[in-house]
């Protein structure tokens, strides 16, 4: 062949955080193709040390802000374990309905904003507030609610305020809760099929791509894991979620400022994909019905479908929100306080599905409840070495097209991970020396 | 004057009895230990045995933020906003905030009168009630009692499972009409002592306060001060503000919106181009004391302090206005008895 | 009005959430659109621009990096905003400059550190000059409406310098000192209608200290509700640390 | 007695409701201060006397004071000076001929002219402090024959912030008006006095037993001309000073002007200078 191609995406756009795509290909041999992360390193791990339980996760939120709601909820359900603070059903139920908020705000977000410009072929989404004013507002109109869920139950969307340990600071009114209970049924719903239609007309520009990897996600007997469960592979099923080590396995490559993770395989992809091949069977109607609309199959390798996946959970939360919000009003809203008197001080592991994947918490307290040793690994970081696998399939398979539409695809491969680059790139991982 | 009983388990229907004749406003538990008052949906949420509400009824007069005139940007017009007189009974107000609001009845009155204020203040009605004075409550200092009916058209002394329920004015009496209570004639207990007492006459407080321009009082308290504003902002006789301009995301409209201030803010009395004319903590804390017992009082002979307490028991670095005036008076005493 | 201004938003260390903060205007983002026009976006668009009229900052300075591209920022545009407490006081990654730059990359990537260049954080008006705050952590989105209305009619921005407690007493929340918490609002610059008192939460000063604020008396209250002096100031430099340096 | 009968039964006028007046005159003075001349609606008068003020207000930016500098027989409109110090001050320097501001006012207590007449005038006035002191001057010269001699000591910075240049001209060649005039940094073209405003003062020539004299300038100046006037021989009860604090209402309620028991908005800007020994906070 003899080819030779040289890619440098320097700060790859529609993406959160900093990143270059680099590839190299001297005379037909593909000498690099990888994701190299340079955002710059944040070390959280210093911030954390000796900080009260009162404040990990107020400052684990700000790892992120695109996933703040998930830094948070896995915090406190790590300090709470590690404390032996026991939170009320009430308290789960309201976490998963701000969940449910944070996903489909982070996959509305993702679908209508970052990926529909690739496939409509413009540069962001602003043109399309002229050429398609009515996807324009549906989507402004579908995020604006999702935020609400989380203005409503966690007193602010980014960075929630009432989530604390052991419970929450100010429980939502139940006239605030029918309210967003009518605008799921009224406006989400609705929203959500004209998505679906829309994002079908759509589909051809998705492309063909497959690669069979390990899939790694949360899951559980009773729904579609996402607050908790064990920790799943598609290579090696079902281990308890204190054991998540064996299930990560960092390592330090010199081309990200963030560590790359595997487990059975070189890599393995985390988030809304690898949730679909494992849960599938836990999602409800109204998620088929758009998985089969969209030709999302089970057993999916074609990573670009992640963009589809999270579409079809999207409306997999939308409607478990219904059934949350009827529940909670049903039991009758109590103004609980927090449960903060700690019954033991130890270690705590806490993981939960985020937009991007699964993420892990694990703190160690002191008996003064200070923070000693404190370790985060976070889903982008888990699929770096997996997008990486990706790109060297992927390159040789294409080669044959132009450089603009090389590098356009391989910008829609990053893309379709929705990778949080600014999560990524502080993984923690320290034993404090008192 | 016509007495009645009424009895704790009657409140609700006595309160229902009135919201058929008006809004009804009245004290409601907040938050885990703090009452505020709102207009009443339920007569059994009504709360009258209660220390002190965070906000007294001035919140209605003098609104925390209010519109003042709305206008277009477009058309570089105006409109003010016009207000209606709060036509409602205020029901279980203690007598400190009664007094506190005849205070700002001065303040808006008198010189230019101010129509917004003096509008809402119209149609009031005031159903009173006795408190217990706790550690921070002081008004029997500023000569005003927990069962001083002054300014009320009903007033309701606790006593034993109920209230003796006093009417003082005919608006007083039309409001009762219909409801039936047992007439009672035993009088009305007194409702217990205060804790915190100013150690001199009011009267005599202005003269000490001339003494006390420099007095180590201020520096001293200016150590804990974190000249936050609590104090002023919770005041019932606090009545200054600001205004600003808020304007529509369009950029075509907006409205000018005045709300509350307080001289214990650095930017209170800074100027364009950064000078602070009271810059030191401690002069800002002797001219917030100086407003309650001395600056208006010269002129009018009343303090404006009603000892309600509200400023010690809310502020963050415990400044006892109590503590501070009984200082002055001591330190005044102490230079009367021995002079340098 | 003139021709629109045009707008360019960066982002350097932080977690993105102001930004996020500026995509969840849903109800007014149309209206936004219609007064400037966005040149510059790299989170949400491709486009790349010579020059702006205003330029949005988030995020602190920690690399040689950043450095470089903030002053070619200042050259290009003439306003600069700073958005969020990381670009306008050094927020939460100022707390690493408490411990020794070394000691913390180490922590972090054993042997590997040096593979990574880092500096301390630095707020953005340490290296170049900044116009105007949008504070909060995430940036509070009221402030953001006010500059913006400000920017488009021509007029400078006031910003509040009073504390959280004046505007949480005009709400009339139960102080969360009552809660049994402690609070940073008496010290910490208001503009965010108290967020979080109004939600039961206590204030963390994301939004900075106030001009002069009383710090021995803070720490005394601290104190007095339960914390030990180092626990005092721990939490006083949550948000603070670069504007705390030296204070203690 | 229900409290509410202690109230006033007038129906009280809305003080914060602005007369939109236009614009008919910019000038710029120097490169700070801007010059106004305005016109009420329907050619009505402001009528003011020397030394009160206005509020002025632009919609969506805010409202501030300003002081009349104007003469109240000077008629048909009302002038100010206004220098760019803040958020409201720069967009109005920005603003052009036709424009309509909100006005209130004119409010406060400005020169008692009827204490001045019959004596010496003695106007000291430091920088913008010349704005309000122009009113008083204009005054003093359309009702000559009512006073004694006008004697003006006017400090500025350089001679490039010299306000309302054209007048001083005129001053400096009325053989009935004694004009002063330094300047803290004299520059290349400047021959006249060097030095701070104080300066002017020891060589003055005062009948001290028949001489009114009105100060006003920045904060600072006062102390120090006052212990220039008072070692000169000028009683206290012969000295005025027009005082600034921050306002927001004009009327005396929003409480932000008061220096200890008095509200500047009401009981000055213009002091009586016996009146302000009693204020500690004043000077
Ligand atoms: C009685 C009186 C007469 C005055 N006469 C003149 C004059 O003739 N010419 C002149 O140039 N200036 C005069 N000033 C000062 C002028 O009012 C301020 O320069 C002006 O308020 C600055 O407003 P800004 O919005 O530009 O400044 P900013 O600093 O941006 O002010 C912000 C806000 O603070 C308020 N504020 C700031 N400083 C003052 C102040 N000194 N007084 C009241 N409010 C303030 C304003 O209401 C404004 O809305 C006078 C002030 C007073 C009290
Ligand atoms: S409430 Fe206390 S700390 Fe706050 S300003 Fe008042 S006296 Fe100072
Ligand atoms: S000064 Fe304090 S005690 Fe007196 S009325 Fe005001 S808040 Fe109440
Ligand atoms: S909750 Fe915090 S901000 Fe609010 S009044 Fe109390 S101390 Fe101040």
């Amino acid at each position: 062949m003899g080819t030779n191609l040289d890619i440098k995406v320097k700060h790859l756009t529609r993406v959160e955080g900093h990143g270059d795509i680099v590839v190299n290909m001297k005379e037909g041999r593909l000498e690099k193709a990888q994701l190299e992360i340079v955002e710059a390193p944040r070390y959280f791990e210093a911030m954390l040390k000796g900080r009260s339980f009162h404040e990990a996760a107020i400052i684990t939120s700000r790892i992120c802000g695109i996933c703040s709601l998930g830094h948070q909820i896995t915090s406190l359900k790590t300090t709470e374990q590690a404390l032996g603070l026991e939170v009320s059903d009430q308290t789960v139920a309201l976490r998963k309905l701000c969940i449910h908020g944070a996903t489909l705000q982070s996959n509305i977000l993702h679908a209508y904003f970052l990926a529909a410009p690739d496939f409509l072929n413009v540069g962001s989404v602003f043109p399309l507030v002229g050429s398609h004013p009515e996807v324009v507002k549906r989507a402004l109109r579908m995020k604006r609610l999702a935020n609400d869920m989380g203005d409503v139950i966690s007193g602010r969307a980014v960075h929630p305020i009432t989530p604390v340990p052991g419970g929450f600071t100010a429980i939502p009114s139940a006239s605030a809760l029918k309210e967003l209970k009518r605008r799921l049924e009224e406006d989400m719903y609705p929203d959500l099929l004209a998505t679906v239609e829309t994002l079908k007309s759509l589909a051809g520009a998705i492309p063909g791509f497959t690669r069979e990897t390990e899939y790694i996600s949360l899951r559980n007997d009773h729904e579609y894991a996402l607050y908790d469960g064990d920790i799943c592979s598609s290579d090696t099923g079902r281990i308890s979620d204190t054991e998540y080590r064996k299930m990560t396995n960092e390592f330090v490559v010199p081309h990200s400022t963030s560590k790359h993770c595997k487990v059975n395989r070189s890599s393995y992809m985390a988030g809304a994909l690898a949730r679909w091949n494992n849960n599938h069977d836990k999602l409800g109607e109204l998620a088929h019905t758009a998985a089969a609309a969209l030709g999302l199959t089970p057993d999916c390798y074609n990573p670009y479908m992640n963009t589809i996946a999270q579409v079809v959970e999207a409306a997999d939360c939308a409607i478990d929100s219904i059934r949350l919000l009827d529940e909670l009003l049903a039991n009758g809203l109590k103004d609980e306080l927090p449960n903060q008197e700690p019954t033991k001080f130890g270690t705590g592991v806490g993981c939960t599905e985020v937009p991007r994947g699964i993420l892990y918490h694990e703190y160690t307290y002191d008996n003064k409840g200070r923070i000693v040793k404190a370790n985060c690994i976070i889903p982008t970081g888990q699929n770096l070495a997996n997008i990486d696998d990706d790109m060297k399939k992927l390159v040789p398979e294409i080669i044959e097209k132009s450089k603009e539409e090389i590098t356009l695809h391989l910008e829609m491969l990053v893309r379709a991970y929705d990778p949080c680059i600014s999560c990524s790139v502080h993984l923690l991982d320290v034993e404090f020396v008192e | 004057m016509v007495q009645f009983y009424l009895d704790a388990e009657r409140l609700p229907a006595f309160v229902a009895h009135l919201m058929a004749q008006k809004t009804v406003i009245a004290p409601h538990a907040k938050g885990q230990k703090s009452f505020t008052f709102e207009t009443v949906a339920e007569p059994d949420q009504v709360v009258l045995d209660y220390p002190r509400v965070m906000q007294s009824i001035r919140k209605f007069f003098l609104p925390p933020k209010e519109e003042l005139l709305t206008f277009d940007l477009t058309e570089n017009s105006y409109e003010t906003t016009e207000v209606e007189p709060i036509d409602a009974i205020f029901l279980g107000v203690h007598s400190y905030d009664v007094a506190a609001v005849g205070r700002l009845d001065y303040n808006f009155s008198v010189g230019s009168p101010e129509k917004n204020y003096l509008t809402r203040r119209q149609g009031a009605v005031f159903v009173g009630v006795s408190f217990v004075p706790d550690s921070y409550h002081f008004s029997g200092s500023v000569n005003i009692r927990p069962e001083d009916p002054t300014g009320c058209d009903i007033f309701l002394t606790k006593l034993f499972e109920g209230y003796v329920l006093e009417v003082h004015t005919p608006t007083g009496e039309e409001l009762i009409k219909g409801f039936d209570m047992p007439a009672h004639d035993a009088g009305r207990p007194a409702t217990g002592h205060f804790q915190q007492h100013i150690y001199v006459p009011q009267t005599r407080l202005s003269e000490i306060m001339e003494q006390s321009y420099d007095n180590d009082v201020w520096a001293e308290t200016a150590e804990q001060c974190v000249g936050c504003g609590t104090c002023n902002l919770v005041c019932p006789t606090c009545y200054c503000f600001n205004v600003d301009e808020a304007v529509d995301v369009t950029v075509t409209k907006g409205h000018r919106e005045r709300h509350w201030d307080g001289c214990m803010l650095r930017k209170f009395s800074e100027v364009a181009g950064g000078e602070v004319f009271r810059e030191s903590l401690a002069g800002r804390q002797r001219h917030r004391i100086f407003r309650k017992f001395k600056y208006i009082s010269d002129t009018t002979g009343q303090p404006w302090c009603v000892g309600c307490g509200r400023c010690t028991a809310a502020c963050p670095a415990h400044i006892s206005i109590v503590g501070i005036v009984n200082r002055l008076i001591s330190d005044h005493a102490q230079a009367v008895v021995a002079p340098i | 009005m003139a021709e629109k201004p045009r707008v360019a938003i960066f982002d350097f260390t932080g977690c993105e959430g102001c930004e996020l903060n500026q995509l969840n205007f849903e109800d007014q983002l149309l209206d936004i659109l219609a007064h400037v026009d966005i040149v510059e976006w790299r989170e949400a668009m491709d486009d790349r621009a010579a020059e702006y009229d205003i330029a949005f900052v988030e995020g602190s300075l920690s690399t040689p990096d950043c450095i470089t591209r903030i002053n070619d920022i200042r050259r290009r545009t003439k306003v600069l905003v700073a958005l969020g407490a990381c670009a306008v006081q050094g927020g939460i990654n100022g707390m690493k400059n408490t411990q020794a730059i070394e000691e913390v990359r180490e922590e972090v990537y054993g042997e590997d550190k040096y593979l990574f260049p880092t500096l301390p954080a630095l707020a953005l008006h340490e290296v170049v000059k900044v116009d105007y705050n949008v504070r909060g952590c995430p940036m509070t989105q009221i402030e953001f409406l006010k500059l913006f209305t400000s920017l488009v009619m021509g007029k400078q921005p006031i910003e509040p310098d009073h504390a959280v407690c004046v505007d949480c007493k005009l709400k009339e929340n139960e102080c969360v000192y009552e809660r049994g918490m402690i609070c940073l609002g008496p010290v910490t610059r208001a503009g965010c209608d108290a967020q979080c008192p109004s939600v039961g939460q206590y204030c963390t000063g994301c939004r900075g200290l106030v001009t002069n604020p009383n710090l021995s008396g803070m720490e005394e209250i601290l104190v007095e509700h339960g914390l030990s002096v180092d626990e005092a100031w721990k939490r006083l430099e949550l948000y603070n640390a670069n504007d705390l340096e030296g204070a203690r | 007695m229900n409290l509410n009968e202690f109230l006033p039964t007038i129906e009280p006028e809305n003080l914060y409701a602005p007369v939109m007046a236009e614009i008919t005159e910019i000038k710029r003075l120097t490169s700070m201060e801007v010059f106004y001349r305005i016109e009420l609606p329907d050619g009505a008068e402001l009528g003011h006397q020397p030394g009160q003020f206005v509020e002025v207000s632009i919609f969506g930016v805010g409202e501030a004071p300003f002081s009349i500098s104007s003469s109240p027989t000077h008629k048909g409109s009302f002038e100010l000076g206004v220098r760019k110090a803040g958020m409201l001050t720069d967009v109005m320097t920005r603003l052009q001929p036709g424009t309509k501001l909100g006005i209130r006012g004119p409010f406060g207590t400005g020169v008692d002219v009827e204490k001045f007449k019959g004596k010496d005038v003695l106007i000291v006035a430091g920088g913008i402090g010349l704005v309000p002191m122009r009113s008083m001057i204009n005054y003093v010269l359309d009702r000559r024959e009512d006073f004694g001699r006008l004697i003006i000591c006017y400090g500025s910075r350089s001679e490039q912030d010299l306000l309302f240049t054209d007048e001083i001209a005129k001053w400096e060649a009325d053989p009935k008006v004694e004009f002063h005039v330094t300047v803290d940094q004299g520059g290349e073209g400047w021959k006249g006095n060097v030095g701070v405003i104080t300066t002017l003062v020891p060589g003055l020539d005062l009948d001290l037993t028949n001489t009114a004299c009105c100060v006003c300038g920045p904060p600072i100046m006062y102390r120090f001309v006052l212990m220039a006037l008072k070692s000169k021989g000028l009683s206290d009860e012969s000295i005025y000073m027009s005082l600034e604090r921050r306002m927001k209402c004009g009327v005396g309620k929003c409480g932000h002007c008061q220096i200890n028991s008095s509200y500047v908005c009401q009981d000055g800007p213009v002091y009586h200078y016996p009146d302000l020994k009693n204020l500690q906070e004043a000077l």
